[in-house]
């Protein structure tokens, strides 16, 4: 139960730190169109941490709610991948930071619809179809501008680079992904690691792209609760007004 | 008059609606082109006193609703370009005259938003303001702006609601969001006012724009029904207006009330409002850094379409 | 007595916040003189906010400490200068933003040197010392870059251009001040203006620098609680711990 | 051994400092100056993971302590280029070296500060190793260098007792404090421990080093004796050591303790460390960022000279 709590809140604890990154870029999009679009992918995502944090709170059973395991946890007790943390840069690591974790949330999701725990099983199914679309649209943008200029080209090869040594997290089992999985909540994570990288090699194909040579799991950790540095500034900054005028009501 | 544009007028007249190819006085497109441009600035540079709070929105409620409301905004900058581009002006020369300044947006987004009590008076007031001034464009002459309007004006009333919901959660809280309340509502209340625009007495092209059906109302009656709706709200809400003057006139049926600082506004619209520099320097930024991205898209689409006649002419 | 609590209070916040911006560029000033030179000016300042909000701890007498009045007020109740909470930009705004501050600084404590507040006379003379040297580092370096390369002048002047409308805030008097003036606390602010525009006029012609056309005193409400958008965040973070863990001892 | 080098050897045997001018070995100099070099860059690149917290530390007094300890290690690394300076390497040929990473930091900074307990686990085991290896080269042979030490470590020891008593403050504090602290230390330890470097069996340089008297003590010296100082504290401040092992040894008269994971510090040393990106990048973008800045002041120290000449001719 304690591991279901946990791994619920690594569902939520990503949906949440990619959301905030992404809401990062609203008003400050390259175009209108993306503007628009980063900012629904913020909206879907926010929508599915508070699904994941508020089933979090529930099987915690100890009278939290999902704004408060949003709001009044800190950094040692978030669980995301270090992944979805990252700083947002130009909008080549912001993209394809999300297409790398789409295409794993969306064989994540497809496998957790059938989960033995019929609430995950039916947030998994709203979900998915979100991020089916988000991954549609990322993989296109992926493509588009890795085959696109010379300089988008560039661009997002550094940012394949430099977010790549991150991915491998997605991956790493650790006891409570083994006891989830075991409770045939969750799947087994290694073995989405084959469609992941079938996706990932057809896109980056597709764009022209190159993939690293570097080790794909060099920086791990969030999960089980320590982060890069980057964490504890989101945090001061999300929480700020829960943290400053505590019970208020919003 | 010419013949032609005793014809159109007649058409206006009648309640016809104009429609992109048809023909229309240069003045009436030239007039639409400046008035829905700016109306589509207001909507993307108004995503930015928003999006400062959308990071640090209190519940993931709260936060939510903020983003559909920016992308809400987002998307009513997409229409409204879109209906200017009926008249034969692109997008991106739209954008360029927002970026050089020859194009303003509502002035009411130089200022800042400075506590989530400001979510709430933005919605509230500001949208409360610009429902005022849309709602009857909804009858506006121009085929593309009036449909336009319909659909935002559906989604800004959704809009003004939230904000009044943020206003009543702060103004009946604890004692420090009740200031944090009655402090954004003296801060936005004028602004708010000025958002109609200076008295017609002073305003050049209203009677030609009233003729056209590009404007529905004068800017002091649109002034005066805000204030009559605006009031008992806040009062509801337990809030003071900030108007010392403000009283209820028996006679007239209305509100009185104090004029907005005309020369703040004036001095705000010269640019030197408290986030003029801010807003269009973070629009501009935006745009000049996203330059390589559209370059990026349009390369490609340009090497797809490239690719897709090639494989035709091989095909054939 | 509230008059002069606000006073200090706006003496300790704008130390405070000044501290803060300069505090940011630790590790990363573009030659190492500078990452000491800039440490050890936050240091100052940061000195300085004990100090003042000591003594404002003091005359309020409400049971609060100086860090109490810098980790648990939110923004309204800031009483800073908006000048000194604009982002740090590059070295010439931080630098210009810091030596328009000085001049105004050295001025103001000069003159509370006589104050006939034994307590803020005393606090003044500790001060001086210090901004004395922050003066004549920040003109120096002015002069220097004003009339160095032809990018560093651009950079310097558009720097000039872009906080000169602060600066005028500086100056102006409200209630409180003129409460503290009569006392005999605090310089009438009008008084200061014709040696800082001495100095700033005189700094900045050696430094081939043109002063702004545009209106110094087109933004103020700091001192009266209204700030620009960036103090909030400011605040989030310098905040985080006292709020995140109240009653901590640290 | 060459005559000049037999006496070379001598005076160095004799404890005599060598001062810049004078003759030294060629692989002296060089070796001095990879480790001098090393020694500085770590100092300006351990600003980095202090500076993280210097706008979130919790109270004025820990911010100024903070501040200060930060601007101290900004002056070591100054003290230690001007020694490296006296062996004919300039200041930007070292930083080139460091940004391009031909030459190290010392790889403890690649880790990074989480919580306000690495501000104390920072202090008492980062500091605590670096005086551990700093107060044996107070006595190095090369003049200038040993000078550097002895200013440095009497800085460092008062970083050190800065940094235990916050970590003294944490493990007596809240229990979220303390088990920030247990958490910092078990995430500092192992690396701490890899400050001295590899097993001396495996170090390649470090004869010849010792003979030089640049190198007082063997790594695994060193380390013996941070292990036995640390454990005591670390038992003082309730806290556990991250190392089931961990046992006084009668015999010896020292702790036995696991060995760090080499493998995890040679990955370090190769770039995949947690923060190696980070650092070096934030090095290299202040660096870029201030070229302008720079050359700024070399223009104007040219043009005053110029001055300075013209006005000397003109007064002739």
């Amino acid at each position: 139960k304690t591991a279901f709590f946990d791994w619920l809140c690594r569902m939520g604890d990503n949906s949440l730190i990619l959301g905030h990154r992404i809401s990062e870029w609203c008003g400050h999009g390259p175009v209108l169109e993306e503007d628009i679009a980063l900012a629904n992918t913020a909206l879907d995502l926010i929508g599915h941490t508070q699904m994941w944090l508020g089933l979090a709170a529930e099987v915690e059973g100890a009278g939290r709610s999902a704004d408060d395991l949003a709001f009044l946890r800190d950094a040692m007790k978030f669980r995301n991948l270090k992944l979805v943390e990252l700083p947002n840069g130009d909008m080549a690591v912001t993209l394809m930071r999300e297409f790398l974790f789409d295409a794993f949330h969306f064989e994540l999701l497809t496998a957790l619809t059938k989960s033995s725990s019929p609430r995950v099983a039916e947030i998994a199914a709203k979900a998915l179809k979100e991020v089916s679309y988000h991954l549609e649209r990322s993989s296109d943008l992926v493509v588009r501008l890795g085959d696109g200029t010379e300089e988008s080209h560039a661009r997002m090869q550094a940012a394949l680079n430099k977010v790549w040594g991150y991915t491998g997290e997605m991956f790493a089992e650790d006891a409570i992904d083994d006891a989830v999985a075991e409770a045939g909540i969750a799947p087994a994570l290694s073995d989405l690691l084959p469609f992941w990288q079938r996706t990932v090699g057809e896109v980056l194909e597709e764009a022209t792209l190159r993939q690293p040579e570097q080790r794909f799991d060099a920086h791990s950790g969030g999960k089980q609760g320590r982060h890069t540095e980057h964490l504890g500034y989101i945090l001061a900054e999300m929480q700020f007004l829960q943290r400053a005028y505590p019970g208020a009501s919003w | 008059m010419s013949p032609e544009e005793r014809a159109f007028q007649e058409r206006v007249d009648r309640g016809e609606k104009i429609e992109p190819k048809e023909w229309m006085p240069e003045g009436y497109r030239k007039t639409l082109i400046r008035q829905m441009g700016q109306h589509a600035h207001s909507e993307i540079v108004g995503q930015l006193p928003e999006g400062n709070w959308i990071t640090r929105a209190p519940t993931l409620e709260r936060k939510a609703i903020l983003l559909a409301k920016v992308q809400d905004e987002a998307g009513h900058g997409l229409y409204l370009y879109s209906a200017a581009e009926t008249l034969g002006v692109s997008r991106d020369e739209l954008m360029e005259k927002l970026h050089s300044g020859a194009m303003k947006y509502s002035s009411i987004f130089n200022y800042p938003t400075l506590t989530w009590a400001d979510m709430g008076a933005v919605g509230w007031l500001v949208d409360g303001a610009a429902i005022m001034n849309q709602v009857p464009l909804q009858r506006t002459s121009y085929g593309p702006y009036s449909r336009a309007m319909i659909r935002i004006c559906k989604e800004e009333s959704f809009h003004q609601r939230q904000g009044y919901a943020i206003m009543m959660k702060m103004a009946q809280g604890t004692p420090e969001q009740k200031e944090m309340a009655q402090d954004a509502l003296n801060r936005f209340w004028y602004p708010s006012l000025m958002m109609f625009g200076p008295s017609d007495k002073d305003s050049v092209h209203s009677a030609q724009s009233m003729a056209w059906k590009i404007k529905m109302n004068t800017n002091d009656e649109l002034r005066q029904k805000f204030v009559d709706e605006t009031v008992p709200q806040a009062k509801y809400l337990g809030l003071t207006v900030p108007d010392e003057t403000l009283k209820w006139n028996e006679e007239r049926g209305h509100y009185d009330f104090a004029e907005p600082d005309w020369d703040e506004f004036f001095e705000v619209i010269k640019g030197n409002g408290p986030c003029n520099e801010e807003r269009l320097g973070a629009r501009r930024e935006a745009w000049d850094k996203g330059a390589w991205f559209r370059d990026g898209l349009t390369a490609y689409a340009e090497k797809a379409a490239a690719r897709r006649a090639a494989s035709n002419v091989a095909a054939e």
